[in-house]
């Protein structure tokens, strides 16, 4: 397949002829002025400034919680976000509804429209678009904390950031690989290549407008390589598009030792990525964090609280600036209110009583974790930029045409789904099959031999069963499934 | 079982989940079904077109993200329609929008023509029977 | 004041005389049949010994829950630890009903033939004495674990051991420190020396009976050393009397290098001062741990469950061998079935998946924390020594009186009370009053510093009415109060 | 305060906690007034006795171990009958059994003969507002 996207900066006259395509697509696209939006940006305290509130939260010490709300109503989106900064949160995210997402703008408008008349939410998230700037800032207006929009392409975007959202939220690997089926990875960069310029647009001109990106998600128990490979691709794509603060999204798995060590590992590389490239002014202000939610089954309370208490406490205790905890209806269905409140009032209680004692603390092996996953992820890069000649983005198509990036259970047609992943003996993710993940020998042996281990203490076969039972581990009050 | 039955998986309308529908699909294959996997953001209409075209025999759909009533509003009616009016409909995963009692799912999704309702904590392995034995008692295996 | 106790094993004979007074207490003491009785434990299975079912856990790599439990009528208690040890519980306490502790035989009978006619328990633990020998082995027989009662004084004891429990769990300076008005100390180590003489009998017939000792607990927030030096002093009464097995019942304060450095210092020590008095056949098979309980108000669940989490946790990393978490109903009243199984069912959650990793770690500062407390304790245990002209038993009655042991918010009116604990900025356990605890200059001013350090970061004094803010800081999601 | 008004404190009945009474002794006292303290594991005529002999303008009670209700029947008339009509009771801690609503405690308590119930969640330093206030109503300061 020829691809024709390359990473490189959008030429600035061409990205102006792209924008007044995109902000034609819908009447409030006429509200984006943007000159206007740059000043007003440049005029908002540090208090609503994604990349400062985070800054400040990890010069504080402070980890705090990270949610998802969105509802489309603007008077009940503004009680939304006033509760969840009562509640002491400081990076408000505003989640999109399906209708937008998917470009359906005019079937967003009946929803919204019948939400307004029924006073019962009929999407499920807030249709920006349809709100447009003077309605979006009414909400920003509304408290003091710093916003950011999920689940925003093009013309959201550009109503988002005008609105004073300060992060843009958006990662090609995450679209491609965990919410399209038949969308290339091509299209999926093409589009974040759009919104990373216009965010590098705003931070030229004095606005920073930080990006905080997930990569390739894990589904299921596997090794977070991929997903921070992912992350830094994803990184460098946005740096070279202007971008100046990017805040890597990472996943806990729940190993401890693993999941600490990623924290550290994820930022050093893509710190020296980022400047590897040239993009030295690109900073990373701080860390999110997201609680893995697979997969509690509803009735279990006890264990609903545990798992998002135990994220919770190794956030804190890897010094994440902010942590997304799943609540405590995760696996019931869309949170209430009262679930939202107890879940983060549990979480907060970890997230300050761990904090406050500044817990400095090595794990052992969690040296050796550092060492693999960092050997993996540069296993990755240098082959995706091999494959595509020095092109991140070339590289990264051909990588996942050839399965160089893979992940399990995954929605998209276009990738290869070859590689597993498994727990050992203590919990650990492992690779179970490498499929064609460019790994040297000797890294993995050590998963072979981790997994050898496991089979060795249980008797049995490592094979896809046991992967499927290890998906349900949590759910039983385990690490390891079987 | 003397013949290897069809069975059409999937994810039905706009939703991306898509690990409950793999999982579901790789046991029932391994089970010795013959599995015709659709995956997620699947519309009602391709299930049919597969039916149809394979001559199923049941079609198990996943639904996660909380509008599967709304996507399968007349669903049963198509099915009639396009003369499918023997397969049987299978419907599992997270049915309702907030946390709610099963029950309530299975009595809606019942009245909109599934022959059996799942909850998440289902337990593929008697899922397999169910099959089987609605199969039989179709006489179809 | 002239005390009459000394640490020295009571003579046979003279027991065996002391006994027949015991049991003439009641009708059911005739069926103690000591022989008998000794026989029957010696047929227990090892799951039925709490000597080695903790032994196991410590093989094992495993944290159970301790809960508390006990209800009047018998059919309700087995249904009870049924139920516990379905929920994978091994260790199974029966609490005895407060008339029963207080000696008031009839009156236990009455409320205990009341709530069977009733059908409601009337009473708030199990009246074993009432209930006697024959009743007692029914419920010890109705499941795999070993059992220990709690609050069991003479008469309670010798029914408690002939029906089959296998840990004498009693501790005078428990009783004297957290229950007792009026009651001497010289009074509380006589009614020990009596249950250990009993269950170091059962020992050299080859029944080993353990004794899980708390020791002087902690009212609010209050450094452990003086908890820990009388874990010692009971451990070495209990030996002398002839138990070959202690279990310290240590107890959480909340920070985690100190509760860690405790766990660790705690065990240590006790086996040093074993040694060296000559007990060196008495082993400590493990060490149970408390979630001090102080004081998340009842509405805030979020915070219970967290709070219970973080025990657990602790616990975990600690590797004790089982953790008594208190119920998400902690701060509301006698919990519900419902509430102790969602509470263990959670707090089992972080059990399994802590232990399954075998984390080993280091917090920074927890060295610190060790050699402060060993130096504490030290320091309490020689002073006591010198008063007692080294008799551990005529030391600490003069000890206590000195106030050389001493604990805040006592109930007891012959103790002091002179001292008191407060947090320091990174919520370590700190003494900001030290009364008459006889620490060397260099360690009182290491807290004095650390209590310094929270004055300038604060700008404000500690005094009395900071230590009451301490005091309900995680029933506000937070570690210090204020 | 012109006048230094004198409370008794303690803990009632066969209860051994001790802790709040202490804290609430020292609050008191902080704020003025001669306080009689009890401590724990207080009869009911232990705490006639220690108004008759101090004149005392109220009793503040506490109960913790859920049986308040048992230790308190038959208190007030009690107090009537000692000569005490006009001594202000309060009473705090946890005052059922199970998780329960405060409310019902009120009523129950208040039924009982006492002026003022508190919850434990109760601030002290409002309730030296409210006695003060009670004290002011009835003439006592
Ligand atoms: C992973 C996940 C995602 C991933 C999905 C990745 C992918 N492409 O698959 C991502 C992050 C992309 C995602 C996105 C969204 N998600 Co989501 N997601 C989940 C999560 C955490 C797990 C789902 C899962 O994979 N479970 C594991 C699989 C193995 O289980 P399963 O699907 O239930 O299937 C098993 C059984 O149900 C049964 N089964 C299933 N179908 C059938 C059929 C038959 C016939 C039978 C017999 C059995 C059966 O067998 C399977 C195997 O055992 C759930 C919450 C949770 N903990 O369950 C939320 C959840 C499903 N998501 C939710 C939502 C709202 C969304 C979004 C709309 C918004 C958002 N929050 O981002 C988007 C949806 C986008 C879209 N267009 O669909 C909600 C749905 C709410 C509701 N039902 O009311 C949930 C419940 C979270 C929540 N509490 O809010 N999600
Ligand atoms: C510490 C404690 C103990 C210690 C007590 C040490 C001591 N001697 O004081 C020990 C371990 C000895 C103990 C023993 C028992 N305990 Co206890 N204990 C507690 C605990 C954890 C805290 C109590 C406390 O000190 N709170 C802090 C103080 C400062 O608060 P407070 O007393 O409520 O007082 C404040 C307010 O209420 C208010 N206030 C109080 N009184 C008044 C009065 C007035 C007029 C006003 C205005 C305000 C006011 O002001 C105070 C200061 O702010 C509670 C559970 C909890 N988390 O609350 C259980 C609890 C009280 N204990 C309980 C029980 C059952 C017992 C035992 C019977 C059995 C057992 N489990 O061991 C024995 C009792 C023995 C006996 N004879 O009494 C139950 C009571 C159940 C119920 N009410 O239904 C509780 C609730 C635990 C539970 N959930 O099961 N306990």
């Amino acid at each position: 397949m020829q691809t024709t996207v390359r990473q490189k900066r959008i030429d600035e006259d061409e990205f102006l002829e792209m924008r007044k395509a995109v902000l034609a697509e819908w009447p409030t696209g006429k509200e984006v002025d943007l000159e206007e939006a740059v000043e007003y940006q440049r005029n908002l305290p540090a208090s609503k400034n994604f990349t400062k509130v985070t800054e400040k939260l990890r010069q504080e010490g402070k980890t705090n919680i990270f949610p998802r709300a969105g509802t489309p109503v603007l008077e009940e989106e503004i009680k939304l976000v006033k509760t969840l900064v009562a509640a002491g949160i400081r990076h408000v995210p505003v989640t999109i509804d399906a209708y937008t997402r998917l470009h359906q703008f005019e079937k967003a408008q009946q929803a919204l429209e019948e939400s307004i008349k029924t006073g019962r939410p009929m999407l499920n998230g807030y249709p920006i678009i349809n709100h447009g700037v003077k309605n979006t800032r009414k909400v920003i207006e509304s408290v003091e904390a710093a916003f950011v929009p999920r689940g925003a392409h093009e013309l959201a975007m550009e109503i988002a950031l005008a609105s004073g959202m300060t992060s843009a939220g958006k990662s090609s690997l995450f679209e491609f690989g965990s919410y399209e089926k038949k969308r290339t990875l091509e299209d999926c960069f093409k589009r974040s290549q759009y919104t990373d310029r216009l965010a590098g647009y705003y931070t030229e001109r004095g606005a920073v407008i930080s990006t905080d990106i997930h990569g390739f998600i894990p589904s299921g128990t596997f090794p977070l390589s991929v997903n921070i490979a992912g992350i830094i691709i994803d990184s460098l794509v946005a740096a070279e598009q202007g971008v100046r603060s990017v805040i890597p999204l990472l996943h806990f798995n729940g190993h401890m030792a693993q999941d600490l060590a990623w924290l550290k590992v994820a930022p050093r590389l893509l710190r020296e990525y980022l400047d590897r490239f040239g993009y030295k002014d690109t900073i990373i202000p701080g860390v999110l964090e997201n609680q893995i939610p697979l997969f509690p089954v509803p009735q279990n309370m006890g264990g609903a609280f545990a798992y998002l208490n135990y994220s919770a406490m190794v956030a804190a205790l890897g010094e994440a600036q902010a942590v997304f905890v799943r609540t405590i209806d995760e696996g019931a269905g869309v949170p209430t209110q009262e679930a939202h409140a107890l879940s983060y009032e549990s979480a907060n209680w970890i997230l300050n009583v761990v904090r406050t004692q500044k817990i400095k603390l090595e794990i052992e092996g969690m040296e050796t974790e550092e060492r693999i996953t960092e050997a993996e992820v540069r296993a990755i890069l240098e082959k995706v930029l091999e494959l595509g000649d020095g092109d991140m983005i070339v590289g990264s198509i051909k990588a996942v045409e050839a399965g160089v990036i893979d992940s399990p259970f995954c929605p998209n047609i276009h990738v290869k789904d070859k590689v597993l992943g498994i727990r050992d003996s203590q919990g650990a993710c492992r690779y179970l099959e490498f499929g064609n993940l460019p790994f040297p020998e000797d890294i993995k042996d050590f998963h072979r031999q981790k997994v050898a281990e496991r089979e060795r203490a249980e008797g049995r076969k490592m094979d896809y069963q046991v992967v499927i039972e290890d998906f349900w581990a949590f759910s039983k009050n385990k690490i390891i499934g079987g | 079982m003397t013949r290897k039955p069809t069975i059409i998986t999937g994810t039905v309308g706009m939703d991306a989940h898509v690990i409950g529908t793999k999982i579901l699909s790789r046991a029932f294959r391994d089970a010795g079904f013959n599995v015709v996997e659709l995956g997620c953001l699947t519309p009602t209409d391709e299930f049919i077109e597969a039916a149809q075209e394979t001559a199923a025999d049941a079609i198990l759909m996943s639904s996660l993200y909380g509008m599967a009533e709304l996507d399968l509003r007349g669903f049963k009616d198509k099915c009639r329609e396009a003369g499918l009016d023997d397969v049987l409909l299978y419907i599992g995963g997270i049915l309702g929008v907030s946390r709610h009692d099963f029950k309530d799912d299975e009595v809606k999704f019942k009245k909109l023509g599934f022959d059996r309702v799942f909850p998440p904590e289902a337990d593929l392995k008697s899922a397999i029977e169910d099959l089987r034995h609605d199969l039989k008692a179709r006489g179809k295996i």
